[in-house]
């Protein structure tokens, strides 16, 4: 692999050189040891671990559409590692202490601003909610602050303290660690050192059938042709009911509709990650000067990727009551993505009943932010058949057994509450 | 936006209504049905990309509920009726799921 | 007797008598509010027993009221209705006593006149103190149907005058058009997140049926839609009301 | 002209006697009434305008319209300063403040031009490859810098005093644009009786008519047809107004502009208003936009779309140069040829084509327009202003230089296919007019004029009357509507596909690096060419890796030059390579808009009990709890809420306390199976709960998780009077209507809201019988006659009360019901009646924290995460009886003995105290990972004299009397406290049974 640094930018535009691919254009083989469905961010970062944490190398990732199509190339681009259940906590700081050391791994700039994250209470009880989250987060070695209103105001003096405010701020919860990264970049990093590692990245290959009998999967029909291996993982969050159809499987996941918003670029205006309290809305500004926001899902069954325009007043309506300047700027751009919700709010990184079929899903809001643990987590889980121990509460029996022990913010059973 | 026709009050913005989510799978009877029937009819989801018959109530209306079927991948509703009234809807029968 | 007070009673001060502004705001009161429910085989029934004790049919679809009598009813549910009829007050006291020593053999507690047991059980559970409602109550058996009194849970507004449609459509998703909502035109619908019932009561007049505890910031939300176009605040104590187009008071 | 102003001495739409002065950057102009701000600059001769993203080069405008991709300025200043508004859209008004951005010190000589000298390396997706060391925080270092200098306008964060609406609009046939195309459009089928919203993003009628002279042959139809629009009367034409986006269910989203600064915010006016319109039908009719050709150096400063500069020089008296150069793959670029000829002193087109139709020839020759075939303009001469370009032969000859001041180009025409996009269709890419054009329309929706890839007038208003006839007939409208409007015969250029033959690059590889296809995001053909090495080749990855169409034109000029040069460089056709994704809005939409009036208290709606006013009235600090805003503490007890909750708690243990519990959901429950209903629905059973009295329920969800608890009261037989928590209120409300209407339609039951019927008013403490005796005199409120849970439904003085006895606080207590306008006058009748007994109000602190002394839970505790067993209310459920959630509540690891379940916890340390989220440990423990449990809930009790809570604990009441460690760690806190029963107070519930 041609190693990036500044160097080597200086020379190609001194001389001209051509650039080579950042990742091959692949043809499918026919047969490989794991084929992964579904070039996103998790089942590049699959691909990537499976490779360079087991040596595994013969793995085709296989995409529908062109590489990074779906959610990694559609959300807000926020990292953290603020969960107080019990699996939750560990399994996100362990991702973010991947992101901490993401662009040096992969040779690849993912520009992880590890800016601060301010999630904001607006009621006694909430602040108790942050109380008992920050607390998890500090027994489990993740660093928190708890803020006052008048700390809050001193770190973020734009938000409405006016007596105007309808729901007035009462505190914070503070993780510096928090932050953004550049989507896209991880999407292209994760395929280029897996490249680079031997993986085969198809683009424009669609998965039409998992082969499976009762001694398990074998193999994928796809519109290139039928595709043998010993193993296969479904990545493919937004389709994953579709996906695992193809095995005989019904997951507990529903698909979703989530926005997302940038205005017209700007100089620095928010410097932090901030979380409204009194319903859903986070903001960040990204490099490029764009407010980048979004808010609740649309609130029912769709995969149309467009979303509703209630939805977009609903959220202008939360960015000025956090930030009211934000009134005279505009929004530039809307799209939406298609979003595994399960019943309670986790994800799901397995096995499944069918052998040799592995399933990762069901992410809900938080895919991107576990792209490097999700990756890493189930590359384990093939590469050995079993659990990686971070990843047993994420398993697809659960609500036969329990539920509820993941669902983050109580929201009980319903998926499109969560 | 989506619009959904409420068989009493005419069409409206789904704003106006609450969702109530999949209605493909029959509820167990009350009372009846274990741990596995309660678990698949609330945990598991036919999800299509495609038609779905699911719940809507008219809260800022006749706060009825609806039974819709409305395809996931274009938003079109084909059906809506009170739900009391769907059973010529349902996709099964009786206590097949 | 204590004293009745309105859900805006400390928002809405009258502020002129409205003549030739293009819009004119207010509460209606002086009402009183049954919703009348049967079951699904008992409409008919129901009916029956509207007309025999109030003489007003029940609407059959929601679009228009049915009125006679001088009450009016909505249909708001596939076999619920909600009666708006007069206060008591407007009723002829001679009338309201010949009832009252018919109808309500509950005895006078001890020591206080004021006070009266009812309940748990007898003709008359509290909740309502309308006549005509009482009139209902006697015919309409639990097997038929359900009488529930919302007097107190919803607070009537109107606005009036030339600007109200536009005024209205800021925040009412119905189309209004004058062709497409006639006059006398009624719809359950939301007010920016709240249920109301919209009834067009005039060419230029609608009245809205709010929920008492969102009525206040109904008010602001609609007096604040409404300052562009001017407008006053009138008093109308109670309702010359009932009427609709075709039965002008 | 004068000197140094580029402004023509007749002709055009602006009105020369009304000026109206503006100032850029501090100089003072004037301009007239009915400019732009981009058509009075270019008439004062102001030619930088801006600077670009990236490199800063100086640039100036490109085009008259809403795909100007440069002029960007700040407008206004303070509260009403707007950055990023386009010079090409602003309306110019008097007083006017703009200014100029993204450049120090000013556009002329900026600083940051440094950066085109480091051009080469800050090519596309630089950022990738570098900026990754020397640690691994290196990022946050370089960030700052890229912030600073990414943006473009500075945007303050004053609040903003203007005013924003929201409507809703409906109609037969929505027409988008008022081109010849709409026009036509809208007139049929307003004359078929439909109803027409005519919606224009322009102040005038008549799109590219408008570019057409004020006394050319277009003028007088485009002014009869505007005549009979507004004589129509269900045609309803809005002005200004553009669509920003199509939504399902044909929702089309309009945003009406008026203009900066002018409206008055204090008498209600709007500076903008988002409508949302349900149209039966939709015409498109939105028209194309010229496309800039690429070559080197054509971002300079003079460098305008042909169409553009004649749109200056036709509406708006401006010729932006006096030697033109035009150069064109197409024929529509004549037009601003012809028009400019007689007008400047110079007009030379170079056309590209080898063939040109005589027609052309021959009105060129007689204008005196020089016309070189088969020749390119390969470069330009001049760096803040065009001074000549470089002409070409295509057969690669070699070129030569001629002076010019202003280069006009024309490399074909775009249809604006947003809105078709919008709605999911793909564009489709119509190879004879080179242009993308919707891929289908949706049910009801037609599409007219140059949207169409037809760009001449007859077609336009061909296309258009037919779109008009059967949008209208689509509607139920077929009134014939007479013969459609004859317009002059077309011009030698106006020609259906303008014969363009086209060509994307110019100029050759050896210019690429200023050649330039996105202008605002400095996007050049050699980044194109990077992005195609390192496999960025698909468009999306084109757009997301070169950042190309993501500035605030969003590529409108730019995306199809950028794809069809990818596809050349692929070896593939530009129809196989298809397009991006159109997203809304079509154009960039101020969020204050987009929120309308619902911003400060109008954020969303607010729920006020029918005792507001009195609460408000006599010293009650207020406190929002979800839509209610509740009395948190009332100033008679202390004037902080620490203070004053504990002089409150007191009252009420020691005396008598009332407290507004009108929040509280209130159902009535009616019909023959009400009780059954009922019985289903609680855990508990209350079927055989007799008539009078009163019953705490516990309802659980289908997965047999906690849901909503609250009192029912059994008034007769078949009615109940139900009440629910005030949050749960609404959700409980509609899941009973779910259950009835769904699940049990067999069940003769109605439930209904009386929410807003009921006041509520608790009376709790020692003392409160007394009040009540004195309240109702000769009510017989005895232990006997209305025992604990027992009901009495009385009149007092005509008004209806419910009279329950139940405990939140643990005292003595009732619950005192009465029809809400009765309520303020009820409250006053029992204060006044408890005054001897020193009875006062309490607030919402208060209340929750006498109900922890008791033990009961609330909304901290009411967590659907958590099962009857673990709130200790296993013994409520009777297995034999079903209920809702009984068969999931029975999954294994529900009913594990270790879960965390309710206790008790008594602070045994004399200075801490306990904390809210504090997470608990037994005594030996490690402090580290998620504990055996939290604290939900924490007060100071006056009565016990120590800081007391409730939790979750591992194992629960197993370990009573057990001492276990509180952690704060956020505030770095250990307090020790020990187990003990959740009730704290009156355990034998003597004082509520007194």
């Amino acid at each position: 692999m041609l190693r990036y640094s500044l160097s080597r930018l200086v020379r190609h535009a001194l001389t001209d050189r051509p650039w080579s691919r950042a990742w091959r254009e692949a043809k499918p083989r026919n047969r490989y040891d794991v084929v992964i469905i579904g070039g996103g961010g998790h089942g590049l970062a699959t691909a990537y671990y499976l490779a360079a944490n087991h040596g595994i190398r013969r793995v085709a990732v296989l995409e529908r559409s062109y590489l990074g199509a779906g959610n990694v190339g559609r959300n807000t681009t926020l990292v953290r590692s603020n969960y107080m259940m019990n699996g939750s906590t560990q399994f996100f700081e362990f991702s973010l202490k991947l992101w901490e050391g993401l662009s040096q791994e992969l040779n690849f700039n993912v520009m992880l601003s590890q800016r601060g994250q301010i999630v904001l209470a607006h009621s006694p009880a909430q602040m108790d909610g942050l109380a008992r989250r920050g607390n998890t987060m500090l027994l489990n070695g993740i660093e928190a602050e708890l803020l006052d209103r008048g700390q809050v105001q001193h770190l973020l003096p734009y938000l409405d303290y006016s007596p105007a405010a309808r729901f007035p701020i009462a505190g914070g919860l503070l993780q510096r660690r928090a932050g953004t990264v550049r989507h896209d970049a991880v999407a292209w990093g994760y395929a280029r050192a897996a490249d680079a590692l031997g993986v085969d990245i198809i683009e424009g290959c669609e998965v039409t059938a998992i082969m499976h009998d009762s001694s398990g999967a074998h193999g994928v029909e796809t519109s290139r042709g039928r595709i043998l291996a010993d193993r296969v993982a479904i990545s493919v969050a937004g389709h994953s009911s579709q996906v695992a159809a193809m095995a005989g499987l019904e997951l507990p996941i529903e698909s979703h509709l989530l926005q997302a918003f940038v205005t017209e670029p700007i100089k620095p205006f928010v410097d932090h990650v901030i979380s409204f309290g009194a319903e859903l809305f986070y903001i960040s500004q990204s490099d490029k000067g764009g407010l980048v926001f979004g808010g609740h899902i649309d609130g029912f069954n769709s995969f149309t990727q467009r979303g509703q325009f209630p939805k977009v007043e609903g959220v202008a309506q939360c960015a000025l009551a956090l930030i009211p300047g934000m009134s005279r700027l505009k929004l530039l751009r809307h799209w939406a993505g298609i979003q595994d919700m399960t019943p309670d709010g986790a994800p799901f990184i397995c096995r499944t009943p069918v052998r040799n079929l592995y399933f990762n899903g069901g992410w809900c809001y938080q895919g991107f932010k576990a792209t490097p643990a999700a990756g890493w987590c189930l590359a384990d889980t093939i590469a050995r058949d079993e659990e990686h121990p971070l990843v047993r509460c994420y398993g697809l029996g659960r609500f036969a057994q329990g539920g509820a022990s993941l669902d983050e913010y109580g929201h009980g059973h319903w998926t499109y509450r969560h | 936006m989506l619009r959904i026709e409420c068989p009493l009050c005419g069409e409206r913005p789904y704003t106006e209504y609450r969702y109530g989510g999949d209605a493909d799978k029959r509820r167990p009877m009350h009372g009846a049905g274990g741990i596995e029937a309660w678990h698949d009819h609330l945990f598991l989801f036919d999800n299509p990309k495609g038609p779905h018959r699911e719940f809507w109530q008219h809260v800022q209306g006749c706060r009825q509920w609806l039974l819709v079927v409305r395809d996931t991948a274009t938003n079109i509703v084909a059906e809506v009726a009170l739900a009391r009234d769907a059973r010529g809807m349902d996709r099964q029968g009786p206590g097949e799921r | 007797m204590l004293e009745r007070r309105s859900a805006l009673e400390s928002l809405a001060p009258p502020t002129g008598k409205g003549e030739g502004r293009p819009l004119v705001i207010g509460e209606v009161r002086g009402f009183a509010l049954l919703q009348a429910a049967a079951f699904v085989g008992t409409v008919a029934a129901l009916e029956r027993a509207v007309r025999s004790a109030l003489g007003v049919d029940l609407p059959k679809r929601i679009d228009a009221p049915r009125r006679a009598n001088g009450i009016c009813v909505f249909k708001t549910g596939p076999e619920q209705f909600l009666l708006v009829g007069p206060q008591d007050a407007q009723v002829a006291s001679t009338e309201h006593a010949g009832l009252e020593s018919s109808s309500h053999p509950a005895p006078l507690l001890a020591g206080d006149a004021r006070l009266r047991r009812v309940g748990p059980e007898p003709v008359r559970p509290a909740g309502a103190t309308e006549f005509w409602a009482d009139t209902l109550r006697e015919v309409v058996p639990s097997a038929m149907g359900s009488l529930t009194s919302l007097s107190h849970g919803r607070t009537r507004l109107f606005l009036e005058g030339a600007a109200a449609r536009e005024v209205l459509s800021t925040g009412i998703a119905v189309d209004l058009h004058p062709e497409v909502f006639r006059c006398d035109a009624y719809a359950l619908t939301g007010l920016e997140d709240t249920p109301v019932l919209l009834h067009r009561t005039d060419s230029q007049r609608y009245e809205l049926y709010v929920l008492r505890t969102y009525a206040g910031w109904v008010w602001e939300w609609l007096t604040d839609a409404a300052l562009p176009f001017g407008y006053e605040v009138v008093k109308k104590s109670h309702a010359s009301l009932i009427v609709g187009p075709n039965v002008r008071a | 002209m004068s000197a140094g102003s580029h402004r023509v001495r007749s002709g055009g739409r602006i009105d020369r006697r009304e000026p109206r002065a503006f100032s850029l950057d501090g100089r003072r102009l004037t301009g007239y009434r009915g400019d732009t701000l981009a058509s009075a600059l270019l008439a004062a001769g102001v030619a930088v305008v801006g600077r670009s993203f990236k490199y800063h080069r100086p640039r100036g405008f490109v085009t008259a319209g809403v795909d100007d991709p440069n002029g960007l300025f700040t407008l206004g200043t303070g509260g009403r300063a707007e950055p990023n508004a386009q010079g090409t859209v602003v309306q110019l008004t008097d007083g006017l403040r703009a200014a100029s951005q993204n450049a120090w010190p000013s556009v002329r000589f900026d600083v940051g031009a440094i950066n085109s000298w480091f051009a080469p390396v800050l090519q596309a997706g630089f950022y990738y490859k570098t900026f990754m060391g020397p640690t691994r925080r290196a990022w946050m270092f370089y960030e700052r810098f890229i912030r600073r200098a990414a943006g473009l306008g500075a945007a303050r964060h004053d609040p903003d005093p203007d005013r924003y609406e929201t409507r809703h609009l409906f109609t037969d046939v929505l027409v988008i644009g008022a081109g010849p195309a709409g026009l036509s459009a809208a007139l049929v089928a307003g004359r078929a009786g439909a109803r027409v919203l005519l919606i224009e993003q322009d102040g005038l009628l008549g799109g590219t008519l408008l570019s057409d002279p004020v006394d050319g042959q277009t003028e007088s139809w485009r002014v009869r047809l505007e005549a009979e629009l507004e004589s129509l009367p269900d045609v309803r034409i809005l002005r200004h107004t553009t669509a920003l986006g199509l939504y399902d269910g044909n929702t089309v989203i309009l945003l009406t502009r008026r203009d900066h600064c002018a409206p008055d915010p204090v008498q209600g006016e709007a500076l903008q208003i988002v409508t949302t319109v349900r149209a039966k039908t939709v015409i498109q009719s939105t028209g194309a936009i010229e496309r800039p050709l690429v070559f080197p150096d054509n971002d300079r400063p003079g460098v305008m779309t042909a169409s553009a500069v004649r749109t200056y020089l036709n509406r708006y008296a401006v010729a932006c140069g006096r030697n033109a150069v035009v150069l064109t793959n197409n024929d529509s670029a004549y037009a601003a040829a012809f028009d400019l000829a007689p007008r400047i002193d110079r007009v030379t087109v170079i056309d590209v084509r080898r063939a040109i139709h005589p027609a052309l020839a021959t009105q060129a020759a007689s204008l005196g327009v020089e016309v070189h075939a088969a020749t390119a303009v390969t470069g330009v001469l001049g760096r803040t202003r065009v001074r000549g370009v470089t002409l070409t032969p295509i057969d690669g000859a070699r070129g030569r230089s001629a002076a010019c001041d202003l280069l006009c180009m024309s490399g074909g025409w775009s249809p604006l296919v947003h809105l078709s996009s919008h709605g999911g269709i793909k564009p489709r890419y119509q190879a004879d007019s080179a242009a993308f054009v919707p891929g289908g329309y949706a049910p009801g929706h037609f599409g007219a004029g140059a949207l169409t890839g037809r760009f001449s007038l007859g077609e336009a208003v061909a296309t258009g009357w037919q779109a008009g006839v059967r949008a209208a007939a689509d509607c139920g409208f077929e009134r014939a509507a007479g013969e459609a409007p004859t317009l002059p015969e077309g011009a030698p250029w106006d020609t259906a596909n303008h014969r363009i033959e086209p060509v994307w690059t110019l100029g050759g590889a050896r210019a690429a690096k200023a050649a330039f296809v996105d202008f605002q995001n400095d996007v050049t053909v050699r980044d194109l060419e990077i992005a195609h090495q390192e496999g960025y080749e698909s468009v999306e990855h084109l757009k997301r890796f070169t950042t190309l169409g993501m500035g605030t034109d969003q590529g409108k000029t730019s995306n199809i030059n950028a794809l069809a040069i990818m596809a050349g460089l692929r070896g593939i056709e530009l129809a196989e390579a298809g397009t991006t994704t159109f997203r809304p809005p079509f154009v960039p939409a101020r969020l204050g808009a987009l929120a309308g009036r619902h911003v400060g208290r109008h954020f969303r709606p607010v729920r006020r009990s029918p005792l507001h006013a009195w609460h408000l009235g006599h010293g009650a600090e207020m406190i929002e709890a979800g839509p209610w805003l509740r009395p948190w503490y009332y100033r008679w007890a202390g004037q902080t809420v620490e203070l004053a909750y504990l002089e409150e708690m007191r009252r009420v243990r020691e005396a008598v306390g009332l407290s507004d519990v009108s929040t509280l959901g209130k159902i009535d429950v009616q019909g023959p199976d009400a009780a059954e209903f009922l019985d289903r629905l609680y855990v508990n059973g209350f079927a055989r709960l007799p008539v009078g009295k009163a019953r705490y329920g516990v309802m659980l969800n289908d997965a047999g998780t906690i849901f909503d608890d609250g009192t029912t009261t059994r008034l007769a037989e078949t009615r109940y009077f139900m009440t629910t928590t005030t949050a749960g209120a609404a959700e409980v409300m509609s899941w009973l209507e779910f259950l009835a209407q769904t699940a049990w339609p067999e069940l003769r039951v109605h439930v209904s809201s009386v929410t807003d019927e009921w006041a509520g008013i608790a009376v709790a403490g020692p003392k409160a019988r007394a009040v009540l005796e004195r309240a109702l005199p000769g009510c017989d409120v005895s232990n006997d006659a209305l025992p604990h849970m027992g009901c009495l439904e009385i009149e007092w003085d005509r008004v209806p009360v419910r009279l329950i006895r139940l405990s939140f606080s643990g005292e003595l207590a009732y619950e005192l019901y009465v029809p809400a306008d009765y309520g303020t006058a009820f409250w006053e009748h029992l204060l006044s009646s408890g005054e001897p007994c020193g009875m006062r109000p309490y607030g919402l602190e208060a209340l929750a924290s006498l109900r922890i002394e008791k033990g009961h839970i609330a909304g901290a505790e009411l967590d659907p995460r958590l099962t009857l067993n673990d709130l200790g209310l296993g013994r409520m459920a009777r297995p034999e009886k079903p209920f809702i959630g009984r068969e999931l509540a029975a999954r294994p690891l529900l009913n594990v003995p270790e879960r965390p379940s309710l206790v008790g916890i008594e602070c045994l340390e004399p200075g801490p105290r306990l904390r809210g989220g504090a997470i608990l440990f037994a005594a030996s423990d490690e402090m580290k990972g998620h504990g055996r449990g939290y604290v939900t809930s924490v007060t100071w009790s006056p009565t016990l004299g120590k800081f007391i809570a409730l939790g979750l604990y591992a194992g629960g009441l197993q370990h009573l009397g057990e001492e276990i460690v509180c952690a704060f760690p956020l505030y770095g806190e250990r307090v020790r406290a020990r187990i003990t029963s959740p009730v704290f107070l009156d355990p034998k519930g003597e004082r509520l049974h007194a």
